[in-house]
C-alpha cells in the first residue's frame, strides 16, 4: 500500500543556513506519527514546508499519491493537510463556533450574494454548518463554550480548539504542533484521549511534534527524530526512544 | 468589542441630547418673531428692528487669512453705520459664521445665519463656498452679495446674487489687454495654481485673450494647494524661455515666497499680477525689497493716499491690529453697498427675506457706490460689477498708481 | 445555545437599524411640523453621507483590520462619476429620481472597480505600509481629478489633462469637469429620505456580509493571517472583496455628497488625506468593528463644530480638545477601568457574566 | 545644465523633508507610532523663532534655543497628556486619532495667537550661496546649512543610540516593551525622552524649513510633515539614514516630475513612485525586513 505522506530529500536553506537537510518520512494511512527532537532542531520548519508556508529548496513530498510540492498554503489545505500551531493561532475576536465554522469554509457553500440578500440557500447552509460545527466541538467537550469568544478560553481549551478547527477542514493528514505544550499531566492525559478518538473516529493520520516523552511514548506508532536539521533516527517508537544516538542528543554528552 | 458598549451607550446618550438640543434651539428660531425684540437685546436697538446682515468665510484652515479679513472688513462697516444711527435710523446686527473653505460647511454657516434670522447675506469670501452658498440663497431669494467669490458661477443663474471683486474672465482679459496695449513685454511666462478656481479662470481667459494681443506665453507652470513652497522649478523655466514678464494671478501668499525664490537664483523680470497680489507689501516681516517694481491689477491698495482708503485703513489696525487686505476692503464696501441699496429702495426690516431681495435687486440697478474698492461702482442685472481696475506698481515700498 | 447566538445578532442588527429608522421617524415629524432648524434640515443629507463613509471604512478597518488612509479618494471618484453622469443626461432622463438612483449605481461601481484596481496590488503590504500606500492612492485621485477636464460638443466627448482650452470644443460645447473648478450645477437631487435609504441599504450590506461565510474568512484574516492560510481561505479574494465593497460604498456616499452640493470641487478639504483622516476618526471613537458605533461617532462629530459655532473663532479649538478628550475616555485602560467600577451597571449587578 | 539645476534644487528640497523625516523616523521607530503633530510641532518651532527673533528682537542664537527648548517641552506635554494613556490601548489606531486632535489643537491654537496672516520668515542662515558655472548653477546657504545638519544630526543619533546606555535603552524599548520593563529600562522614561529628542529634531527642522521657504502660517507644517512622513516611508521607516535618502530622492523626483512631465501633477507622480518602491520593497529602501514566525 502507498503512503498517505512520502517525502523525498526535502531541504531548505535560509541564508546559508542549512535549517532542513534531506529529510525522508513515509507515513501510511491512519498512523500516529511523532517527530521529535531537541530545539531548534527544524521540526516547525518541517512543518511549515509541508504546509507550503515556505517553498522548499528541494525535494519532493507527495500526499496520497498527489505531488503538492511548492503549492501554496491554501492548495496544499485543500489537498487535504491540517495543521496546529506551536504558538496558538485562533480568531480571538471570533467565538468559539464561528473559529470552527470559518474552518468548514471550503465545504459549505453559498455565494456573497446570497449571503448579503438572506436567500434560503443561506439559512439552509449556515444551518447545517452550525451543525457540523457543534458536532465537532461536543467532541473536545468545547459545546458548552460554543459563543465564548475564543480569546476567552482557558489555554488547555485553546489547544483543544485548534484541533476542531483543523479537522473542520477535512484533512487527510493531521499536523499537531507541540499539542500538549503547557498543559498539566492531567490534560496531557485527557489530549491523549482526545487524539486518539480522533484518529479513529475520523479515520486521521497524525503527524505531531511534541517534547512531552509520555505522550510521544503513550501514543505514537512511529518516530523520527531530528537533530540539527537531519534525520537522526527513524523507526518504531520503542525502538528509537532506546537508541544511545537519541538519549545522547537529548541529554547531551 | 465588549467593552465598547459602555462608552458606545453613554455617546449615544449624548447623541440624543444633541439632537433634542438641535430641536430645542430650532423652536426659538422658529417663533422668533415673539421672541425677537428679548433675542436682539445686545444689539442696543431703538425701537427692536434691525437689519440683519449674515457674513460667511473661512475663520479656520488654511484658507483663514482670506475670512478672517472679510469678517473684520465687514465688521468694520457695520460699526461705523451703526455708530451713524444705522440705516435710515434702522441699525444693523452682524453674525459672521466660519466655513473652513469647504462648500458644505458654508452651508451649514448659511443654514446658521438663516435660524439666526439672517436678512442679508455678505459672503462668501471663496469662489467655490459661493458658487455652492448661490445655489440656496436663490432657492430662498435671500439678497447676497460676495465680496471676494470672483468666478462667473457665482452670478450666472442667480439674479439674487452680486459681486463687488471682478469676475475672473474680466481679469484675465484686463490684464492680457493692459500688457499688450502698453507693451509692458513680448515674452511672459505665466505661474498659477491649477487647484484653485480663482487662479485657474484668471489663467484660462488670459491665455484666450493673448492670442490677440502682440506678445507671446512662453512658459505657463502650475502648482497645486499640496504643492506650493517650492517654486524653483515654475521659476528656472520661465528664466530658461527668458520670460521678461511673470504674470502671477494667484494670491499674494504664495507670491511671496516666488518673490523670495527668484531673487535667490537671480531672475529678476517684470512681476505682474491681479487683486489676488494685494496685501503682499503687509505680508509680516516681508522684505518690500523684493516686491519693486511688482505691477499689479487691483482695485484697492492698503497704501493709497486718498482719504477713505487712509481712514479705513488706520481704523482696521486699531480695531484688529493688522493691515486690512484687499479681502477686508471688499467686505468692507460690500456692506455699504447694502447700505447703499437699502437706502436707495425704502427698504423696511420688517419686510420679509423674499420681499427685500426683490426691493434690493431693483435698487442695485440704479444705485452707484464710491467705494475703497471703485469708484461709481454699477451692476448689471446679472450681479457683475462695473468699475475700473487700478493698474499699480510698487515703487519705494508702496504702492504708486500708473498714469 | 445555538439560538442564543442567532437571536443576540439578531437583536443587535434590530437596535442598529431601529435606532436608524427612529431617528427617520423624529426628523420628518420635526420637518413636517416645522420644528427644525434650517441648520439641522441642511445637515440631514451630510449626517447621511458621513454614516455611510464610516460604516464602510468600519468594513476595512474594523472587519478586514487594515488601516486604509484613502476612503475619501473613492468617495471622489465616486462622486464625480456619479455627478458626471447627471450632468450629462440632465436633459436625457426626465426623472430625476431614475437618473438618480442610475448615477447612485454608476459612482458606486466606479469607485468598486477603482477599489478593486488598487486594492490587488497593495493589499499584501501590511499596517502602516498599507496605510501611507492607501494615502498615496487618495491623493493620486485627488491631484489627477483637479486637472481632468471633460466637455462635451455635438462630436462627443472630448478629454484633456491640460485646461479646459485643449478641449477644443465645437460650437454650443459644454465643459462638464472643469479641472479645480469641478463640476457646477449638479442637480440637487439628493434628500434625507434617500439618504437614509442609502444607510440603510449599507447596513444591511455590511452586517449580513459580517454575519455569513465570507464575513467569518475576512473576520479570519483580520485575526489571524497565517491560521486563516491554513485552512484554506483565500486571503487575496476576501481582502479584495472587503475593500472594493468598502470603496463602493464611499462612492454610493459620494453620489450622494455631490447631489447635495451645486457646486462640486476636489479640495484637500473634502477629498484629501484630511477627510480619509476624519472617516478614520469616526471608525475608531466608534469603536473599531462596532458598526452602530460608527454611525454615531459619525453623527456626533458632525454635529459637534456646528453646535459650537456659538464659540465662533474658537469652536476649531474646542473641537480639538474634545476629540481628544473623547478619545481617551473611550480608549485608556485606566478610564475604561475606572468606568467599569463606576459605572450605572456595575452597582445595580454585582456580578458579571464571563464573556 | 538645467537639469543639473533642477537635481540642486531637489536635493534643496529633499533636504528640507530629510530634516524633518529624521524626527518622524526616530519617534516612530522607538515609539511604534505615527505621530501626526510632528508636522505641528515643527510649525511651532518656526513661530518660536519669527515670535523671539522678528517680534522680539531677541539675538537668533536665543531664537533657536529658544525654539528648541520649547518644542522638547512641548513634545514631553503632548506624550504625557495625549499618547502615554493610550500606550496599552486595545488597538494602536487609538493613538493615531489622538495625534490627529493634536495636530488639530496646535494649528488651531496658533492661529489664535498669530492669526492667519502669512508671516515672512528671516533666514536663520546667513551663510552665502554659492555659485557655480559663472552663476547658471547656484546652492543655497540654506540648502548647505540643512544638509550638514542633517549628516551631524544623523551621524548624532546613530552614535547616540548605539553607544550611549540611553540609547540602547531605547533599542530595547522599540523591540519589546514589556520585556524591556522586566530588564528594569524606565519604558515611560525612555519613551519620553524620545519624544523630547524628536521634538527638539522637530524644532530644528522647522527654523531650517522656514528659512529655506520663508513664509510660515499655522499651516505651514501640515504638508511638508505629510510629505516627510512619506520621505520616511520611502526610507524604510524606523531607518535614520533611510530617513535622509527618502528624503532627497523624494524631492528630486518632485522637481523633476515637475520640470520634465507636469507641474500639475507632480504630486501624483511622487506618490505613485511611492507605491511602486513600496510594492517591489515592502518596507522601503532601508528597511528591515520582517517576517512573522510561524
Amino acid at each position: 500500500m502507498a503512503a498517505l505522506l512520502e517525502v523525498k530529500n526535502l531541504g531548505i536553506s535560509f541564508g546559508g543556513l542549512r535549517a532542513v537537510d534531506d529529510f525522508e518520512i513515509s507515513i501510511q494511512k491512519g498512523q500516529l506519527y511523532g517527530l521529535i527532537g531537541p530545539n531548534g532542531a527544524g521540526k516547525t520548519t518541517i512543518f511549515n514546508l509541508l504546509t507550503g508556508v515556505y517553498k522548499p529548496s528541494e525535494g519532493v513530498i507527495m500526499l496520497d499519491g498527489e505531488n503538492i510540492t511548492g503549492l501554496k498554503t491554501i492548495e496544499i489545505n485543500k489537498a487535504g493537510i491540517a495543521r496546529t500551531f506551536q504558538n496558538i493561532r485562533l480568531f480571538k475576536e471570533l467565538s468559539v463556533i464561528d473559529n470552527v465554522k470559518a474552518g468548514l469554509h471550503n465545504h459549505y457553500k453559498y455565494s456573497t450574494l446570497e449571503g448579503i440578500l438572506r436567500l434560503p440557500s443561506y439559512f439552509k447552509t449556515e444551518k447545517a454548518m452550525t451543525e457540523r460545527a457543534m458536532e465537532l466541538l461536543k467532541v473536545f467537550e468545547l459545546d458548552e463554550e460554543a459563543n465564548y469568544l475564543a480569546a476567552n478560553l482557558p489555554y488547555g481549551k485553546q489547544r483543544k480548539l485548534e484541533i476542531a478547527r483543523a479537522l473542520a477542514t477535512e484533512p487527510k493528514l493531521l499536523l499537531l504542533d507541540e499539542p500538549a505544550a503547557g498543559m498539566n499531566p492531567n490534560e496531557t492525559m485527557e489530549l491523549m484521549e482526545t487524539i486518539r478518538f480522533v484518529r479513529d473516529n475520523f479515520d486521521m493520520t497524525i503527524l505531531l511534534i511534541e517534547h512531552d516523552m509520555k505522550l510521544v511514548s503513550g501514543i505514537c506508532e512511529e518516530l523520527t527524530v531530528l537533530n540539527f536539521g537531519r534525520i537522526l533516527a527513524q523507526g518504531e517508537t520503542a525502538g528509537v526512544l532506546n537508541d544511545p544516538q537519541v538519549i545522547t542528543a537529548y541529554l547531551g554528552e | 468589542m465588549k467593552k465598547f458598549k459602555k462608552g458606545m451607550s453613554l455617546l449615544l446618550v449624548a447623541a440624543m441630547l444633541t439632537l433634542a438640543g438641535c430641536s430645542s434651539s430650532t423652536n426659538s428660531a422658529d417663533n422668533s418673531s415673539s421672541n425677537e425684540p428679548a433675542e436682539a437685546g445686545d444689539a442696543a436697538t431703538a425701537d427692536g428692528a434691525v437689519f440683519k446682515i449674515g457674513a460667511i468665510g473661512p475663520s479656520t484652515g488654511g484658507a483663514a487669512v482670506y475670512g478672517l479679513a472679510v469678517q473684520n472688513g465687514a465688521d468694520l462697516a457695520v460699526k461705523e453705520i451703526n455708530a451713524a444711527g444705522g440705516i435710515n435710523g434702522t441699525l444693523i446686527e452682524y453674525n459672521f459664521q466660519d466655513d473652513e473653505c469647504d462648500n458644505e460647511k458654508s452651508i451649514n454657516a448659511y443654514n446658521t445665519l438663516k435660524d439666526w434670522g439672517m436678512q442679508m447675506l455678505v459672503g462668501s469670501t471663496t469662489s467655490g463656498c459661493c458658487i455652492a452658498v448661490a445655489a440656496e440663497s436663490a432657492n430662498d431669494n435671500l439678497f447676497q452679495i460676495t465680496p471676494s467669490g470672483s468666478s462667473v458661477d457665482c452670478i450666472s443663474n442667480n439674479d439674487n446674487v452680486f459681486q463687488v471683486c471682478f469676475t475672473d474672465p474680466n481679469q484675465g482679459v484686463g490684464a492680457a489687454q493692459y500688457i499688450g496695449e502698453n507693451a509692458v513685454a513680448q515674452k511672459v511666462a505665466v505661474i498659477y495654481d491649477s487647484s484653485d478656481v480663482y487662479s485657474s479662470g484668471i489663467y484660462e481667459k488670459f491665455v484666450q485673450e493673448a492670442a490677440n494681443q502682440p506678445f507671446e506665453i512662453v512658459s505657463a507652470e502650475a502648482f497645486t494647494a499640496d504643492n506650493k513652497t517650492d517654486f524653483s522649478v515654475q521659476l528656472q523655466k520661465a528664466k530658461d524661455t527668458g520670460a521678461e514678464l511673470v504674470f502671477l494671478p494667484i494670491y499674494y501668499t504664495e507670491a511671496s515666497l516666488i518673490l523670495t525664490q527668484a531673487a535667490a537664483m537671480d531672475y529678476a523680470p517684470k512681476f505682474f499680477g491681479c487683486d489676488g497680489l494685494d496685501g503682499i507689501l503687509n505680508v509680516e516681516n516681508f522684505d518690500t525689497a523684493l516686491a519693486e517694481g511688482v505691477m499689479l491689477l487691483t482695485p484697492f491698495a492698503a497704501d493709497a493716499e486718498d482719504d477713505a482708503t487712509k481712514a479705513f485703513v488706520s481704523a482696521y489696525q486699531a480695531a484688529y491690529g493688522d493691515t486690512p487686505n484687499q479681502f477686508a476692503a471688499d467686505a468692507y464696501d460690500a456692506v455699504y453697498i447694502l447700505k447703499a441699496a437699502i437706502e436707495k429702495s425704502g427698504a423696511t426690516p420688517d419686510a420679509s427675506v423674499s420681499d427685500l431681495c426683490e426691493l434690493l435687486k431693483g435698487a442695485m440697478a440704479e444705485i452707484s457706490v464710491d467705494g475703497l474698492t471703485g469708484e461709481a461702482m454699477s451692476w448689471d442685472s446679472d450681479g457683475a460689477v462695473n468699475k475700473a481696475p487700478k493698474a499699480m506698481e510698487i515703487v519705494n515700498g508702496n504702492y504708486s498708481l500708473i498714469q | 445555545m445555538k439560538k442564543l447566538t442567532i437571536n443576540k445578532n439578531t437583536k443587535d442588527n434590530i437596535i442598529t437599524y431601529g435606532i436608524i429608522i427612529a431617528a427617520y421617524i423624529v426628523m420628518e415629524l420635526l420637518i413636517n411640523t416645522g420644528h427644525i432648524s434650517s441648520l439641522m434640515q441642511g445637515l440631514l443629507v451630510p449626517l447621511c453621507v458621513y454614516v455611510i463613509l464610516a460604516v464602510s471604512l468600519n468594513l476595512t478597518v474594523g472587519i478586514l483590520g487594515e488601516l486604509s488612509l484613502g476612503h475619501a479618494g473613492f468617495m471622489c471618484v465616486g462622486a464625480f462619476a456619479g455627478a458626471f453622469f447627471s450632468k450629462c443626461t440632465q436633459g436625457v432622463i426626465p426623472v430625476d429620481l431614475l437618473r438618480f438612483i442610475l448615477a447612485i449605481i454608476i459612482g458606486a461601481v466606479a469607485a468598486g472597480i477603482i477599489g478593486f484596481l488598487i486594492g490587488m496590488p497593495v493589499l499584501r503590504l501590511r499596517g502602516d505600509y498599507l496605510a501611507i500606500v492607501t494615502l498615496a492612492f487618495g491623493e493620486i485621485i485627488k491631484n489627477i481629478i483637479n486637472v481632468l477636464y471633460i466637455g462635451k460638443d455635438s462630436s462627443g466627448f472630448h478629454f484633456s489633462l491640460k485646461d479646459s482650452l485643449s478641449l477644443g470644443l465645437g460650437e454650443g460645447g459644454e465643459v462638464i469637469i472643469n479641472g479645480a473648478q469641478g463640476i457646477t450645477g449638479t442637480p440637487k437631487d439628493a434628500t434625507f429620505t434617500i439618504g437614509i435609504i442609502l444607510i440603510i441599504l449599507t447596513l444591511v450590506i455590511v452586517l449580513n456580509l459580517i454575519h455569513s461565510r465570507d464575513g467569518r474568512a475576512i473576520m479570519s484574516i483580520r485575526d489571524n493571517l497565517i491560521a486563516a492560510e491554513s485552512i484554506g481561505i483565500n486571503i487575496t479574494k476576501y481582502k479584495l472583496m472587503a475593500f472594493s465593497i468598502s470603496a463602493a460604498l464611499a462612492g454610493m456616499a459620494g453620489v450622494l455628497y455631490a447631489h447635495n452640493l451645486s457646486s462640486l470641487m476636489a479640495t484637500p478639504k473634502n477629498f484629501g488625506y484630511n477627510m480619509s483622516i476624519m472617516i478614520l476618526v469616526f471608525v475608531v471613537l466608534g469603536g473599531i468593528g462596532n458598526i452602530r458605533g460608527s454611525i454615531i461617532s459619525a453623527v456626533i462629530l458632525t454635529l459637534l463644530p456646528e453646535l459650537l459655532r456659538g464659540l465662533s473663532n474658537y469652536r476649531m479649538l474646542i473641537y480639538s480638545v474634545i476629540l481628544i478628550i473623547m478619545m481617551l475616555f473611550n480608549w485608556s485602560p485606566k478610564l475604561i477601568n475606572l468606568r467599569e467600577k463606576y459605572s450605572f451597571k456595575r452597582l445595580f449587578k454585582k456580578t458579571r457574566e464571563v464573556q | 545644465m538645467s537639469f543639473i539645476s533642477y537635481l540642486i534644487n531637489g536635493i534643496s528640497l529633499g533636504s528640507v523633508y530629510a530634516i524633518i523625516a529624521l524626527g518622524y523616523t526616530m519617534v516612530y521607530g522607538i515609539a511604534k507610532m505615527l505621530n501626526f503633530a510632528h508636522g505641528d510641532v515643527i510649525m511651532v518651532g518656526g513661530f518660536t523663532v519669527f515670535f523671539a527673533v522678528s517680534m522680539q528682537g531677541l539675538p537668533t542664537a536665543a531664537g533657536i534655543i529658544l525654539s528648541v527648548v520649547l518644542c522638547t517641552l512641548l513634545g514631553i506635554t503632548i506624550e504625557y497628556i495625549a499618547y502615554r494613556p493610550l500606550r496599552q490601548a486595545a488597538s494602536s489606531l487609538a493613538v493615531l486619532i489622538t495625534a490627529i486632535g493634536v495636530s488639530y489643537f496646535l494649528q488651531n491654537m496658533a492661529l489664535l495667537i498669530f492669526g492667519a496672516n502669512t508671516k515672512a520668515f528671516t533666514s536663520v542662515v546667513t551663510l552665502p550661496a554659492i555659485k557655480l558655472a559663472g552663476g547658471q548653477i547656484m546652492i543655497s546657504g540654506e540648502t548647505i546649512v540643512t544638509i550638514v545638519s542633517c549628516i551631524i544630526i544623523m551621524t548624532g543619533l546613530t552614535l547616540f543610540i548605539n553607544k550611549t546606555k540611553a540609547g540602547q535603552a531605547m533599542l530595547a524599548v522599540s523591540e519589546d516593551k514589556g520585556a524591556a520593563q522586566l530588564m528594569g529600562i524606565n519604558v515611560n522614561g525612555t519613551i519620553s525622552l524620545t519624544f523630547a529628542i524628536g521634538s527638539a529634531l522637530a524644532a530644528i527642522a522647522g527654523m531650517l524649513l522656514c528659512s529655506a521657504y520663508p513664509s510660515l502660517t499655522p499651516y505651514t507644517g501640515s504638508m511638508p510633515g505629510i510629505k516627510a512622513f512619506v520621505a520616511a516611508v520611502f526610507g524604510g521607516i524606523g531607518s535614520i539614514p533611510g530617513a535622509l535618502i527618502g528624503g532627497i530622492v523624494l524631492g528630486i523626483i518632485e522637481i523633476l516630475s515637475k520640470a520634465y512631465i507636469s507641474s500639475q501633477l507632480a504630486d501624483a507622480i511622487v506618490f505613485m513612485v511611492l507605491i511602486i518602491v513600496l510594492l517591489v520593497k515592502p518596507t522601503g529602501i532601508l528597511g528591515k525586513k520582517i517576517q512573522e514566525k510561524v
